[in-house]
């Protein structure tokens, strides 16, 4: 297989916003063991605004860059911005990824939207 | 930075010595073996000293070695050789799950084009049972393919064994000895086998060499054919380069191997000791014992191969992983999956493979650095975060 | 003694500049190019800018370009590749009576496998006329092989004009272009052709590695079952060094092949009226025109080639014959008598195939040394005695 | 294929008794075109003996070699002696012959028998 780019292994080596947060506003959990990746988002939201995003991940190089990129890609943005981000800018935002590891932006942006939708679906019982 | 290479099954660095018997074979020497002239000649001659260096090395006649591209093309022209060469008594062909791809897929390949395959399970070590290949046998059976040893988890199958009762029932055996051939004793009349394939890169010989070897009297349809080298047998200019280098690496593994084999065994145990001993919710794949001497694999549980071996080459340690995500298939390694680990533990497989270079010290820094990487992982893990 | 190679069409010395560029991948940068660690990816890099230099040299695609293990395993990849593939449309090959055996055997093992194959026959400069082709096609053609130019007796096939018939009607066109690939331009899109084989060792570079060029879209069987190398098209660990040294070469051959093939043409013109002129009974085989650069064919009458060419070598010059002593048949070369010489006449043939070092003053030497032992040789002939 | 014995390159450097002999007491001619060797054998006899032997080969490295050491096996021997001669002691003389090339030992036998039989059927007739 074809090696990462620099931005990959970046992000592989120092993963931004690792862990989880309590009391999330929400949570989307995509994969299976299976398949070999895993990965749960999970988001604090104030005022329909992305204040904080954490991830955590069992796969390859490509599942964690790809789970680290997105979290930072979606902070400080409205859900409505973050629910627009494909996972093709995901891959883009990290210099490419190889064809045999594209299913790991897929993940990511699943990932997403399942927390999005979790945290829309909570605000509605809440109101 | 130190870089230890540690994946001395996927291939080896070419012996220094190896080199140098090579390149006067590219610059000087550099005629067609087929040649009647003196350039085709001298190449020739060099092509006979390696046949009978690599004869010996294996208890063989040189006349039965015939040299291929590699262990895939042997393994390619054993399967599909005696396949079509007996497809008049039958069609039937028995071999095992932990098979190396060469030889799998060749069965696939025939088994669309009007043979029949049987695929025999393994243990939770990765043995072949000869019970299981004696109960497989129909009369329509020309072909048992089962390998010296395993490439992923190093379990050396009762080849022997296994090889009497094929001779027993008039069928050949083949071996793919890629992983053992100058690494451990490989003969082949005490392995009662047929054919056996080897590869010249996986003892410090170059790559794009191999040979099969095939008993007097075994007939089989060429794979490679065209031009009338090899008696027939294998067509394609001779590479007198490639096949010097792999006689000078039999030659070399001949002198070699008894005491390396011993140091890599303890050093092999001491990893493997190590590794369980350090790091908990750690396992070691393949037999304990029936071992090839520099076989170390292991799953390390909730973390994922591609995320450690990425990790571990970042401080220049070089390994290998069965996790589905180092292949296209997405599907993790076969012989993982054959030895009943659950998909997420097959995920998380390392393989360590040593070789002439490897040292003690080597040995104690992937000891360091591995269980602080499994750590790190482990705590981006939603997996092991639920458990502990 | 000064030595005379003239038999670059069997094979060419490797290029000083192609081995320096092998080295670092014997004893350094050995890793295996599949492998995920650091010694894989600079074995990948370099595979991937050799596939680029190869690519650019034919006008391909760099994906278009399989590695292999030179040029019989690319005809018989390429031959019974496309033959499987296209086994539900039909199963009829067109091929020539000129082609090299690694496309001639290939055949045959087809066609004891339910395949059917019509061999094209050739003038007596032995081209191929497209015309043939087009009436040998049916509706159960799938692949036609007809080579871009011939290894014995140098004469260039109109491929271009097959090509053209082959894509009017569907049908997988495949050259074998081991004798042309960096000798005189080859371009995959001006020759019509869907797979191209070439090997290494024919333009400076290694032995044991070649290429077949596939066009996209072009759907082909493997032929080397095994592992996903090659984007599952053709398995087995790759073999860097052989595969940088072949992209070195088409390097090299991109830099030198015009003013080289200018050169050679005078030389070999020169040579062929040398020949003809001083030696009585003497005639060229091949075309005299549509000829590789490199290649003189001649028959001198009532001699017997293997013992002129013991005589050259002799004097230290290396040629090859199409007699039948040269091979373990003892049938005179299937060229020769494809082309219509009777079987004394085909008996006595010689191949001079010149290269990069050949002089003007080598080609002295010959004209020099070959008229007298002709003459020696003909005073010892039954046949030259009773007529003269 | 492999190489010959420095003996046949001897041979064949330095063929001995080549030529054709007027007015020959015996003349023995194998082989033909097609299979690429042909092979004359002259011999003159004084008393069943051999007293000279030439020959002339269109042939192979091998053919000129056997020939020449059959003329040289033949000379000063009886017509008894010489129509033992095997193509092996032939091909045994010249250090051995590669396995292809032990087809041209049998022409020399074969030559060599019809050159005796040609004396004999001449002896009779003239008897
Ligand atoms: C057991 C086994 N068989 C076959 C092969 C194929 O050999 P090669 O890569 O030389 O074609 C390998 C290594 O890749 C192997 O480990
Ligand atoms: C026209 C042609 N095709 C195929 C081959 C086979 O190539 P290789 O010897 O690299 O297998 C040769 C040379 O031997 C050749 O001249």
């Amino acid at each position: 297989m074809t090696g990462y780019s620099d931005k990959v292994m970046e992000h592989f080596r120092n993963p931004r916003n690792v862990g989880d947060i309590e009391n999330p506003d929400g949570v989307g959990k995509v994969g299976n063991p299976v398949c070999g990746d895993i990965m749960e988002l999970y988001l604090k939201v104030e005022n329909d605004v992305i204040v904080d995003a954490r991830f955590k991940t069992f796969g390859c190089g490509a599942a964690i860059a790809t789970s680290s990129m997105v979290t930072e890609l979606i902070r400080n943005k409205t859900i409505e911005e973050a629910s627009k981000i494909s996972n093709r800018a995901v891959a883009e935002a990290l210099g490419g990824l190889p064809p045999i590891k594209m299913h790991c932006s897929v993940l990511a942006e699943e990932a997403l939207s399942r927390a999005i939708d979790d945290y829309r679906s909570r605000k509605k019982i809440a109101a | 930075m130190k870089r230890i290479y540690m994946d001395h099954a996927a291939t080896t660095p070419v012996d220094p010595e190896v080199v140098a018997a090579m390149l006067p074979f590219f610059t000087e020497n550099y005629g067609n073996a087929s040649s009647m002239h003196a350039f085709g000649q001298e190449a020739r001659q060099a092509i006979e000293q390696a046949r009978e260096s690599i004869a010996l090395l294996i208890g063989a006649k040189p006349d039965e070695i015939i040299f291929t591209s590699g262990g895939t093309e042997s393994d390619n022209f054993a399967v599909k050789g005696i396949a079509y060469a007996r497809k008049d008594k039958g069609n039937h062909i028995i071999t095992s799950a932990v098979e190396h791809h060469a030889v799998l897929e060749p069965c696939h390949f025939l088994e669309k084009n009007g043979f029949q395959v049987t695929v025999l399970p393994v243990d939770e070590t990765g043995l072949v049972d000869p019970v299981d290949v004696k109960k497989a046998i129909t009369d329509k059976t020309t072909l048992i393919s089962i390998m010296h040893a395993n490439n992923e988890i190093g379990t050396i199958e009762p080849v022997r064994e296994i090889g009497a009762i094929a001779r027993e029932c008039g069928i050949a055996f083949h071996t793919d000895a890629v992983q053992t051939f100058g690494r451990i004793p490989v003969n082949v009349a005490d392995l009662n086998v047929d054919l056996l394939s080897a590869s010249g890169h996986k003892l410090y010989g170059p790559k794009g060499v191999g040979i099969l070897y095939i008993r007097k009297g075994t007939r089989i349809v060429p794979f490679m054919h065209g031009g009338e080298q090899e008696k027939n047998r294998r067509a394609s200019t001779y590479n007198v380069p490639g096949i010097v280098g792999m006689g000078k690496a039999a030659e070399l593994a001949g002198e070699h191997m008894e005491r390396e084999a011993a140091r890599l065994t303890s050093l092999r145990d001491r990893m493997i000791r190590g590794i369980l001993d350090g790091i908990d919710h750690s396992r070691l794949n393949g037999h304990p014992v029936l071992r090839l001497p520099n076989n170390v694999n292991v799953s390390l549980e909730y973390v994922e191969g591609e995320s450690m071996l990425l990790s571990l080459d970042m401080e220049g340690i070089a390994c290998s992983t069965g996790s589905a995500c180092s292949s296209q298939s997405l599907e993790p390694s076969h012989v993982l999956r054959a030895i009943g680990l659950p998909h997420e533990i097959a995920h998380g497989s390392l393989r360590f493979s040593m070789g002439r270079v490897t040292s003690d010290d080597d040995v104690d820094t992937v000891l360091t650095v591995l269980p602080r990487i499994v750590d790190r992982l482990r705590a981006m893990s939603p997996l092991y975060g639920k458990k502990h």
